[in-house]
This record gives structure tokens, C-alpha cells and sequence, in this order.
């Protein structure tokens, strides 16, 4: 499929405006009047660009509460105290799954019990007026941060809400974020806001598109979350995004993590170049660890610096920082700001030595890269070329899997597991299109561990793996 | 060999966890039946009475527990499952909280047992064969 | 000079104990006696041992207050709370100038008000029994930590108390920790010390000794901390000390630091093989950042992280842990607490990817090594190879020359800077005998940071740099 | 051209503050005389009447501030050097306290400004000249 055509596109436009009330206040040509007396300082493209030139590794944190005053006192607090160059608005689960009844339910209970009972802001329901007033109320770029598979509505309001970057995409917030949707549908409806997209790229209103990284945020090995990521820049460019950032979530071992950076820049823009994107902008972003952390705040810290230090020597444009209470629940502003002030000590100690090399980080970017062009080259040939028939019938065959998703439509024959030394590799290949020289490479890699461990490589260990950082390690060795 | 629901409530979708207690449950001798990540009450107490399990273990990591878990104990003692020992943990609330607050609270919905954040599921499995015992 | 003689050193050690009433209760006999009684798990040199051969940094703090049981249960506290591997016992200033009227004062008013008055534990006053009741309340091995120029007494009554390490030197306790101290004085004092432990090693005891590695903590480029802490350990060997650590204080760009901890280790050990003491166990030790800190409790555990990590990724033996209260005083015992568990988490997460490399670690190590060796050969040759003398003419001609001294006997000609890296250099390189070409490495890196920043190389600078760890940043640059 | 004296308090031996100082108070026009670390009351006092010095500044980085200090204002008063400027500054007692305390003590002692930990020096040095035109 190609670009959607724009009678197409605007005949679906007015039913998906229908879905909810405050859909009615979308009028596109006075939201573009609206984005264009945006400043430079506030968009994102403006900003994303300007860190890339001077190679800056921004900080950017997860933040949103029910109710609109709220929600800005936190983003200020963020802002002025945490010193987020970025800010996000982070949207509640009902409103992910469309559920804005239930979300109704969540706002009108926050106002009763005075504190937010809803895990996020809920822009739908509070409509293009109150996103605004976000936009007005702050002095750096916002971005819609979610998780919804049929995000139409949500990004017709908060663009037209003055918004200046989307985060998701068809395949990275549907395979972690639920359970029965079809790809098909996801993507479409993600072409949808990709079009949207490219309507005010159209206008001359250039808004930022960021694929979801992390994807499960459990150890996912570089080559998939890559694969997902280089996927979705594909389907976000042929709608005429001209803006993309593209992810990746701290697996730990930093050679590894380095090496995901760069090289995603890099074969992004070869497969964009490919296909002939050669105008689009792409920056990259690096979340610091998004598993399971560790329930102490002094060693949460510990885990919030690596992922820092890890950003900045890796030269991702931006992080996206943890705060110290992630393993109980949505921070306060306080303990938000506090994981912003930490890691952005380590942006400034650390951007002036961000020339780090070495053979490792070469070797695995060679890794990654082959991975990577293994399991696109066999998904472009899939579909013919056609990326959202690609990535469908990628899936299908299995050819991308993601660890630990549940996503009916994914295949979960996958399993990964840390080598001895940290580096995230995959034990069950299920049917990832490697070459069985590829698949000795890891299999080398793991055969290390367990002989040094004294056990066989098996789902003990993943789960291990999968504690470990939370207890206060990287590998999960038996004790 | 005893049979247990598991499932993640509402529109949550962490699934690492249920995947991990599925198998420590499987490990511990359990007759699991796993509905996974945004399941419903309704699919909760459904499940129960189609395979007769003696427990259902909820989990909730994304902080709507309080709205998702209204009327639950309600519901199993309507339909005339209230025996059925129902366990809750996760991350059960929004924001860091003072535990006991919400064990009172989710024990107010009918739950026997509530675990906080990041509990051991083996523990977990420990009260519940105990409490399997005495039931 | 060569190994003190036993007769002289007893006659010495008589007047030694007489300095205050406590000197009394140390007979040596009895002393070795209880110190075989002390296992290999509570004894540092074993534990060292140990984590040398695993390729493990262990994690060590400071503290100490006025009343031996509020003392015991701070350090309790360390271990169980911080799970701190070594601990330390910090000796109050009054202790440290051998004003124990004062540190009296400072006892007896601690126990009046119930609250801490000395910034250290005075063991002299204490004596014998209490230090032993210390030892034998704790799980893990205890370290005399300080800064007393004429330590000589205090060695006594601690190690009979049974600690197994005893920090500093007649140099590092000197040129940072006092104003009119003769080197020739100090050195002599120490080398008491040392005889002291070379005697104990003759009984069999092996008691660690660690050089004082960070002297000012004040942008000490490594050749010139290198120098000294071989100097000492050439001096401690003479007297027949066996276990040995060398430190070095963080100077916060990876590359040099990595570098400074591997150079540290082979020069030391150069050093000693060339004059036969090639049987000595050297190990290392990293100092996190022990310049001003910032005041921010978050971007305090900033800096504390990336001292962890380049202390693990360096290989160090051992790293001191600063506390998030850094900046403002003594550490509660939970913040000391938390500054463990911040350094735990990542000497864990990073101790299986510690075998990093790149051309940057190789080019920073030759370089150090180049410098180090200028120096110490032309101090050996200054002072025919008699260690002392060494020492003692090559401050006095300015050939070792530490930044920020206090002491008198310190050129203090010597202007560090930071290079555009963060790396720390020499500017101002007074009587320090460098070849031109060395200098002009030295020049070279300054000039592209002067060139960048648009102005000279000056004082400003210099203060700039002093500040900017505790501003956020790394370089010093103008705003 | 006013003189200040400088120095660092007690037993400390924190230099490098000291150092700055120095190097500020010139650039902003003063005569300093700089006694650097370990300084006694007596050498202050003297300091001043040797060079007939309008102000003080005292710096204690090392926590023995408290016990250092007492008497001092007392020793300038009886000197008959009371209307002398005391300054003070730096980590003046032990561990992390609410600094409005500490105020109050140092103050006791006679010092007629007193400084939180990490001031910026420069602008104590636009208080003393405030004060310098008052006096
Ligand atoms: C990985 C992760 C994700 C992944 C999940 C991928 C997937 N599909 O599984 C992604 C990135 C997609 C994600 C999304 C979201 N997440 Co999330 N996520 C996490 C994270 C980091 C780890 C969860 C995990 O996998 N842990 C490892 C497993 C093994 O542990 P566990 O899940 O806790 O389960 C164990 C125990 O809790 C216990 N247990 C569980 N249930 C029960 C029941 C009983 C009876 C017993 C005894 C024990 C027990 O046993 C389990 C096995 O060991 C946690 C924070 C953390 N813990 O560090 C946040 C967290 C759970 N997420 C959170 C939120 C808010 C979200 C989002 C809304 C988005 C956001 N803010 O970015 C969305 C929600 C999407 C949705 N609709 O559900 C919040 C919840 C906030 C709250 N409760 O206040 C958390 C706590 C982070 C935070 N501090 O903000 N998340
Ligand atoms: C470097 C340092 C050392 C070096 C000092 C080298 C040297 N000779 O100069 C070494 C390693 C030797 C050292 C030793 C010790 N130190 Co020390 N040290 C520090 C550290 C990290 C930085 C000090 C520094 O140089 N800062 C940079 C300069 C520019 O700032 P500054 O000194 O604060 O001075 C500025 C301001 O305070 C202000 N200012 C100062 N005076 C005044 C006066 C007025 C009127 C005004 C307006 C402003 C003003 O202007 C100055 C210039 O900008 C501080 C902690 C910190 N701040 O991060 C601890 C610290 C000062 N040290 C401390 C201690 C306890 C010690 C020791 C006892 C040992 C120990 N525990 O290990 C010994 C004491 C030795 C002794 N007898 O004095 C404590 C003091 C505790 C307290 N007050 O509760 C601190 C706070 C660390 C801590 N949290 O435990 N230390």
C-alpha cells in the first residue's frame, strides 16, 4: 500500500471524530494555525534536531495524572525542577483501549477523591482546548506517550491540541499493549495517523514520530525491537513522516547497548534511503531499563545512572529516564523530577567523552546488523515489499517474535537469555530466519554461561534473568 | 492435583509476571488455567465455574486495580462461589502507598489474601497451599 | 634507609606508647595473639585476595563518630543495610594532630548533648579493648581510615585492636592533611607504622597498608598520585609490608580513569619487582569523585554511580562510596547506606562486563605511564635511590608537585585543567620534569578546549573546573 | 583598598576553598591577607591587629566549626576589636541539619553573618561590601 489518499483519508476522518464528543472541536485548518504559532523552542523536530547537530543527549520523563491542573503543575515541576528538555503526557489505559466511558468513570472519581485513580491523562476525554492549555502552560516540547493499538482519535485531538510528537505505532502498540488485536487493523489504523501526519507535514507543520523501542521491555535482543523499529520508520515515512526517532530499550551489557544505538541509526536510514526516504530526519532514543526494577530507591538510582551514562556514550538523541519508585508504581513529581536530576548530572558529566569504541562495540554491531538484515530481508520478501503486508505475514510465519508478548498474533516461540557476560541472546529461535552460523554465534554465547553456571541453558534461567536486575544483579546466577 | 485460575485484570496487559506464576504454579503440582493479560470478572468467575478451581490468583501491575476490582468478592458469592479462595497482587494501586491502606481496602472487595509489590509468587504459593488445607 | 632495626624500633615504640595513658594496655605478644584469632572472612588481606582472583570490586565507606556503641551500630548498619564488604572506622581531626585533649572534649560533649561532636571515631582515647570490641561485633574486615601525619601511636593501639588495614603515608598523610609538617618527619613517623606491620608480618599477621591515593581530591592528574603512591609503597615494602593497595581518586572521564587504575597496578608493581619486593600482594582501590560534590541528593547519586561503574569497568579491587549528604556533612548512617546500595547495584550489574578496552584506555595508559616514569626516575635519581630522600628532595626541587596542598613542603606550582574531554591535564607544569614533547601533549589537548571555549587557559578556568562537578557538569565551561 | 583576613578554622585543612576565596576577594578589589588552613582564634585576632583588617573571614569545611569557634567574638570584643566584621562559612557542623539552627549558634558566638554550605563566595563578598558601607 502507498500513501493514503486524501479523500480516503478525510472520509475516514469524519467517522473517526464521531467516536467521542470532544472529537467535534478538530478543525484541521485552525489546528495547523494553532501548530504554526508554535516556536522553534517547543517542537520537537526543532529541538531534536538542534541535540543531533550538537550531539546532545536529551532527557525526556514519563509523566501523566487525571485531571488537566494536575497534570500541568507535574509537567512544570518536571520542567523546572527535574530540567526535562522534553516533556511528555503519558495517556491513561482506558483511554489506550478506547474505553472512554471507564476513563470518564477514572476522571470523575479523581475529582471526588482528590488524587488520580487513573494511571495516565486521559486527552480524549478532556479534548483539544484542555490539550492546549498543556501546550500554553510549558516552555519545552510535549509528546503524546500511550500504548493504543486504534490511537485515530487520540491523535487528532492532541495534535490539533498542539502536540508536536506521536509516539507508537501499529506493530509496537499492538504486540505488547494487547491481547486479541488483529496487525491487520493496527497498522491500518497507525497509516491512519502516519497520513495525519503527513497532512500537516503537508501544511508545513513538521511533527515528530516515534515508534515504541522497548516494545515488552523484557529482554528483548536489539535485532528484533530493530526490526519492529526500521518496520514502522517504513510505514510512518510512506505517509509522509519526515520526522522519526526511532528506540531501544537498555538490555544492560553495555557494548551491546552501544552498539543497538548506533546501529540502529544506522540501518534505518539504509532501509529508508532504500526505499527512497532520503529527506527524513532520523534521531534514535535509548529508555533506560524497562524491565523489572529493584524496590530500593538508592539502587534504583544505581540502575537510573547506568542507563544514563549508557545513553550518552551510546550518542542517542534522547532518553527516556526511570524514576526511583518504578518498581511500585506511577511516581510522585518529587521522585519523577528526582530520576530527571540524575540522569541529567550524567548527560553533562558525560556528553564531552561520548567518542567511546572499542572491538566489542564493533563486533556487536556487526551481530546486530546481520540479525537484523536477516530478519527484514525475509519479511520484505513476504510481503513483497508491501510493509504492512510484510510485517503481517512477518509475524505470522513467526519471521519477528517478540519475547514475552501477549499478543495473540505474535508467535512466542522466542526465548531470550543473558550470556556471561550480560548481552542479551536468544536460546529458542523459534522461527527467526537465521542462518545456523548466525545461530551458533548464540548458541556459543549461552553454551559459556551454563558451563560456567554448571546448568543447562533453560526457562529457570530466563527467569532468573528476568529477576535479576530487580535483585540487584544483571545476570540471574543460581545462588 | 488442584486446579487454579490465573489471569491479569482489566485493560492490563503486563504479562511477564502471569507467565512466571503459571509456571512456579505448574512447578508447585497446580492444575493451572491461565486466561492471561485483560481479563475480565466475568471471564474470571466463568472459568472457575467451567473447570471447579479451588482459587484464583489476580494479578494488577498498572495501577486501575481499585476501579477494576469493585463488586469482586460480591460477584463470586452471588453466583455461589464464595468459597473459592481469591488471592490479589501487583502493583495494586497508583503511586508508592502505604501497604496496609491497601490491604484493607482490596480485603473490603472480598479478596482472602493481598500481596504487595513485587512479592515472591512462591510465598504467595505457600499461604496458598496452607490455605487449600484448611478450606 | 633500609628496614628499621628491631632494637631501634622497640627503643621507639617505648616512647610511642607513652604519648597518652591508652598506650599502655598494647603488648605486642598478646596483640598477635588476638590478632590470630581473627578469621581469613574478617581479615582484609584475605578478602582482597579473594577478590582479586575473582575479578571482584568490593564496596567500602567511610564513617565514623565520637562513642564506641553508637559507632559499632553505625558500622552494623554498613554491613547489613549497605552490605558494605570492607569497613572502615574514620578517625576524628583532633585524633589526627595528636590533640587527644581536644578529642576528649569532643568525647565528653558527645555524651552530653547525645549527638556526635567529632567528625570521626578517636580510637587513641578509646584504647585497645574498645577497638576490639568493634572488630568483634562485625562480620567483615575493619580498615583504619584517617589523615594523621604522626600516626604512629594510633597504629599501635588499632592494630592491637585488631583492624587488619591501616590507611595513609608519610607523604599522602602529609602534603594534603597539613600545613607545617616536615616530609622528612612524616615519612620517618610512617615508616614506624610500617615496621610496625612488618613486624606483624614477621609473626605471621599480614595487615594491608593503602597508600593515601587521592591527596587532594582536587584534579590530582594520575602521574602525580601515581608517583606517589609508589613512593609509599616502595617505602612500606622496605619495612617488610606484604599486602599493599595503591588508590587513585576518580577523575570522571572513563577513559583516563580505567586507565589510571590498570597503569596504577602495573607501575606499582614494576616498581617493587625492580627493587626486589617482588612478593608483595598489590591490589587497588578507586575513590568515587572526591571533589565537591553536588548538593542535590539525585545528582549526588549521579556522581556515586559513575564512580561505581568506572571503578568495576576499571577493575579496581575496591571502590570508596561517597553518600548522597556528601555536600553537606557526615553522612547519616542511611545515606552512608544508600550510597552502598547505589555502588552494589552497579558493581553487580557490571562485574561480568568488566573487560573493556579501547584505543582511547591504551593511549591514556601509555601516556600516564610516560609521565609517571619522568617523574619517579628523576626522584630516584635525586635521591640515590633512598626512597625516603627520594621523596623528600623531589617535593623539595618541585619533581612531585600535588594540586590544592596545604603543605608547605609542596611546590605548589602545578595548575591542573580539564582538556575539552574532561580529561584532567597539567597547565601550569612548574618544576615537574617533563620532556617538551610530554608538555606539549599537555598544551595541545588544552589548547583545543581554549580554542573551543574562546578563551585562554587560566584561573578562571581552573575554578571553573572546581565548581562544575558540583553544577552538574564535568568541564568547567563558561556560560 | 580595604583589608580582609582569611582563614580556615581549627584543625581543618581544606584548602581549596580557601584558595578561591583568596583569588575572589581580589579580583573584587581587596587586600587580603590570607593566614590559609589550620588557623587558631589567636592567630585571627592577631592578623587583624597587625594589619588593622575591617572584616574576617572564617572558613570550617571539616564539621569541628562548633567546637572550634566558642569564644570567639568574645576574644575580638575584650581585644577591643569588636567592631571588626566576623564572616563565617563552609560545612560548620556535622552532618546534614536544617541550616536555620546553625544560624542561630554561630551567631551566639558572636559572628555577625553566617554562611550555608556551598555559598557562592561572591556573594558573601556583596554582603561585606553592603556591610563595609554601613560600618
Ligand atoms: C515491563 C513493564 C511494562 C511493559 C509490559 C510488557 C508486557 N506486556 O508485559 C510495557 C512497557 C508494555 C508496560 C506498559 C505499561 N505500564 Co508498565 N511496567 C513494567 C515494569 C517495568 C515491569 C513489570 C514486569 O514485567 N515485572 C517483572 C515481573 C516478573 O514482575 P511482576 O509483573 O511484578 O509480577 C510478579 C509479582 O508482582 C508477583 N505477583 C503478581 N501478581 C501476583 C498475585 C499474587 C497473588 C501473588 C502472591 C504475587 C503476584 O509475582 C509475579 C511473578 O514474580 C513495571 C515496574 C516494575 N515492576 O519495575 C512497570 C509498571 C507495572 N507499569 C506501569 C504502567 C503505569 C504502565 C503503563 C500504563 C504505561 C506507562 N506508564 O508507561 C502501561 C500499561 C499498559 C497496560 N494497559 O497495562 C506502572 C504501574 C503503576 C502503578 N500501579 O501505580 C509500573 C509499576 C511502572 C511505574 N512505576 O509507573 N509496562
Ligand atoms: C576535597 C575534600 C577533602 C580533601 C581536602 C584537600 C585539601 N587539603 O583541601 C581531603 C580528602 C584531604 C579531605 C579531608 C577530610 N575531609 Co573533606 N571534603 C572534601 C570535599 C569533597 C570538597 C571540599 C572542597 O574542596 N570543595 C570545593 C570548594 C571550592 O568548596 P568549599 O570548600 O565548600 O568552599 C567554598 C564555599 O564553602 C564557600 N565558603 C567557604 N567558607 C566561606 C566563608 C564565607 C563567609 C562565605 C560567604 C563562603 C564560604 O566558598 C568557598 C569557595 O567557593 C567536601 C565535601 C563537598 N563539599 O563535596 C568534604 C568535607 C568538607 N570533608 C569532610 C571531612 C569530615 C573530612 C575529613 C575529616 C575526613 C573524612 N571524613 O574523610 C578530613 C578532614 C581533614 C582535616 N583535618 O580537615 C566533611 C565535613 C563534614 C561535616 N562538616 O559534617 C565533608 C563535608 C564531606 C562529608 N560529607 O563528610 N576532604
Amino acid at each position: 500500500m502507498a500513501k493514503i489518499a486524501l479523500e480516503v483519508f478525510l472520509a475516514e476522518r469524519a467517522e473517526v471524530l464521531k467516536a467521542w464528543p470532544t472529537g467535534k472541536d478538530v478543525h484541521l485548518e485552525e489546528a495547523i494555525e494553532y501548530q504554526k504559532s508554535i516556536p522553534d523552542s517547543k517542537r520537537f523536530s526543532s529541538v531534536l534536531k538542534k541535540a543531533d547537530h550538537e550531539r546532545e543527549t536529551l532527557i525526556q520523563p514519563r509523566a501523566g495524572v487525571a485531571l488537566p491542573q494536575e497534570h500541568l503543575a507535574l509537567l512544570k515541576h518536571l520542567q523546572d525542577e527535574g530540567k526535562a528538555d522534553l516533556l511528555p503526557t503519558t495517556i491513561d489505559s482506558y483511554t489506550r483501549h478506547n474505553r472512554y466511558v471507564e476513563a470518564q468513570v477514572g476522571i470523575d472519581e479523581s475529582i471526588k477523591t482528590g488524587k488520580s485513580l487513573l494511571n495516565g491523562f486521559p486527552a480524549v476525554n478532556h479534548g483539544v482546548a484542555l490539550c492546549r492549555s498543556l501546550n500554553d502552560g510549558l516552555k519545552v516540547p510535549l509528546q503524546v506517550r500511550h500504548g493504543t493499538p486504534d490511537a485515530r482519535l487520540l491523535a487528532e485531538i492532541t495534535l490539533a491540541g498542539g502536540f508536536t510528537s506521536y509516539e507508537g505505532g501499529g506493530i509496537s502498540y499492538n504486540i505488547p499493549y494487547g491481547k486479541n488485536y488483529s496487525l491487520e487493523k493496527t497498522i491500518r489504523d497507525w497509516q491512519y495517523v502516519d497520513r495525519l501526519v503527513g497532512y500537516y507535514e503537508e501544511q508545513g507543520i513538521r511533527i515528530n514520530r516515534e515508534p515504541f523501542g522497548p516494545l515488552t521491555g523484557t529482554l528483548v535482543p536489539p535485532c528484533i525491537s530493530h526490526s519492529v523499529a526500521i518496520l514502522e520508520a517504513l510505514l510512518a515515512a510512506e505517509q509522509g513522516c519526515k520526522c522519526i526517532t526511532v528506540g531501544y530499550g537498555q538490555c544492560g551489557n553495555q557494548a551491546q547497548d552501544i552498539a543497538a544505538i548506533r546501529s540502529l541509526k544506522l540501518l534505518t536510514k539504509e532501509y529508508l534511503d532504500r526505499f527512497g526516504y532520503n529527506d527524513v530526519q532520523v534521531t534514535t532514543v535509548f529508555h533506560q531499563w524497562m524491565g523489572g526494577f529493584p524496590q530500593d530507591e538508592a539502587q534504583a538510582y544505581g540502575v537510573i545512572a547506568w542507563g544514563a551514562a549508557t545513553a550518552v556514550l551510546a550518542g542517542a538523541t534522547k532518553v527516556i529516564v526511570k524514576s526511583p519508585h518504578e518498581a511500585f508504581g506511577v511516581p510522585t513529581a518529587e521522585a519523577n523530577a528526582n530520576g530527571l536530576k540524575t540522569t541529567k548530572q550524567l548527560t553533562q558529566m558525560l556528553k564531552d567523552q561520548n567518542n567511546v569504541d572499542s572491538p566489542l562495540i564493533q563486533e556487536e554491531m556487526r551481530l546486530i546488523g546481520e540479525e537484523t538484515h536477516s530478519i527484514l530481508e525475509a519479511v520484505l520478501k513476504l510481503g513483497e515489499n508491501d510493509f504492512a503486508l510484510s510485517a503481517i505475514r512477518g509475524f505470522e510465519a513467526g519471521l519477528i517474535d517478540v519475547p514475552f508478548a501477549p499478543a495473540q498474533c505474535n508467535a512466542n516461540q522466542v526465548l531470550p537469555a543473558r550470556d556471561h557476560h550480560g548481552a542479551v541472546r536468544i536460546y529458542e529461535f523459534g522461527y527467526l530466519p537465521f542462518s545456523e552460523e548466525l545461530k551458533n554465534v548464540h548458541r556459543d554465547k549461552l553454551d559459556e554461561r551454563a558451563q560456567a553456571e554448571g546448568r543447562d541453558v533453560s526457562f529457570q534461567m530466563v527467569i532468573d534473568d528476568i529477576y535479576a536486575v530487580s535483585k540487584g544483579r544483571l545476570v540471574g546466577r543460581p545462588r | 492435583m488442584e486446579t487454579v485460575v490465573i489471569g491479569v485484570i482489566g485493560a492490563d496487559v503486563h504479562a511477564v509476571g502471569n507467565r512466571i506464576i503459571e509456571y512456579a504454579l505448574k512447578q508447585a503440582g497446580f492444575n493451572v488455567v491461565n486466561l492471561g493479560v485483560m481479563v475480565s470478572q466475568q471471564e474470571f468467575l466463568d472459568a472457575v465455574i467451567e473447570t471447579n478451581a479451588k482459587a484464583v490468583i489476580v494479578s494488577s501491575l498498572y495501577g486501575h486495580g481499585e476501579l477494576d476490582c469493585r463488586g469482586m468478592g460480591d460477584r463470586f458469592i452471588e453466583a455461589g462461589y464464595g468459597h473459592v479462595l481469591l488471592y490479589i497482587g501487583g502493583n495494586l494501586v497508583i503511586g508508592k502507598t502505604d501497604f496496609s491502606e491497601v490491604e484493607v481496602k482490596f480485603k473490603a472487595m472480598g479478596f482472602h489474601r493481598v500481596f504487595p509489590p513485587n512479592s515472591d509468587i512462591n510465598e504467595g504459593i505457600e499461604r496458598l497451599k496452607e490455605d487449600l488445607l484448611k478450606s
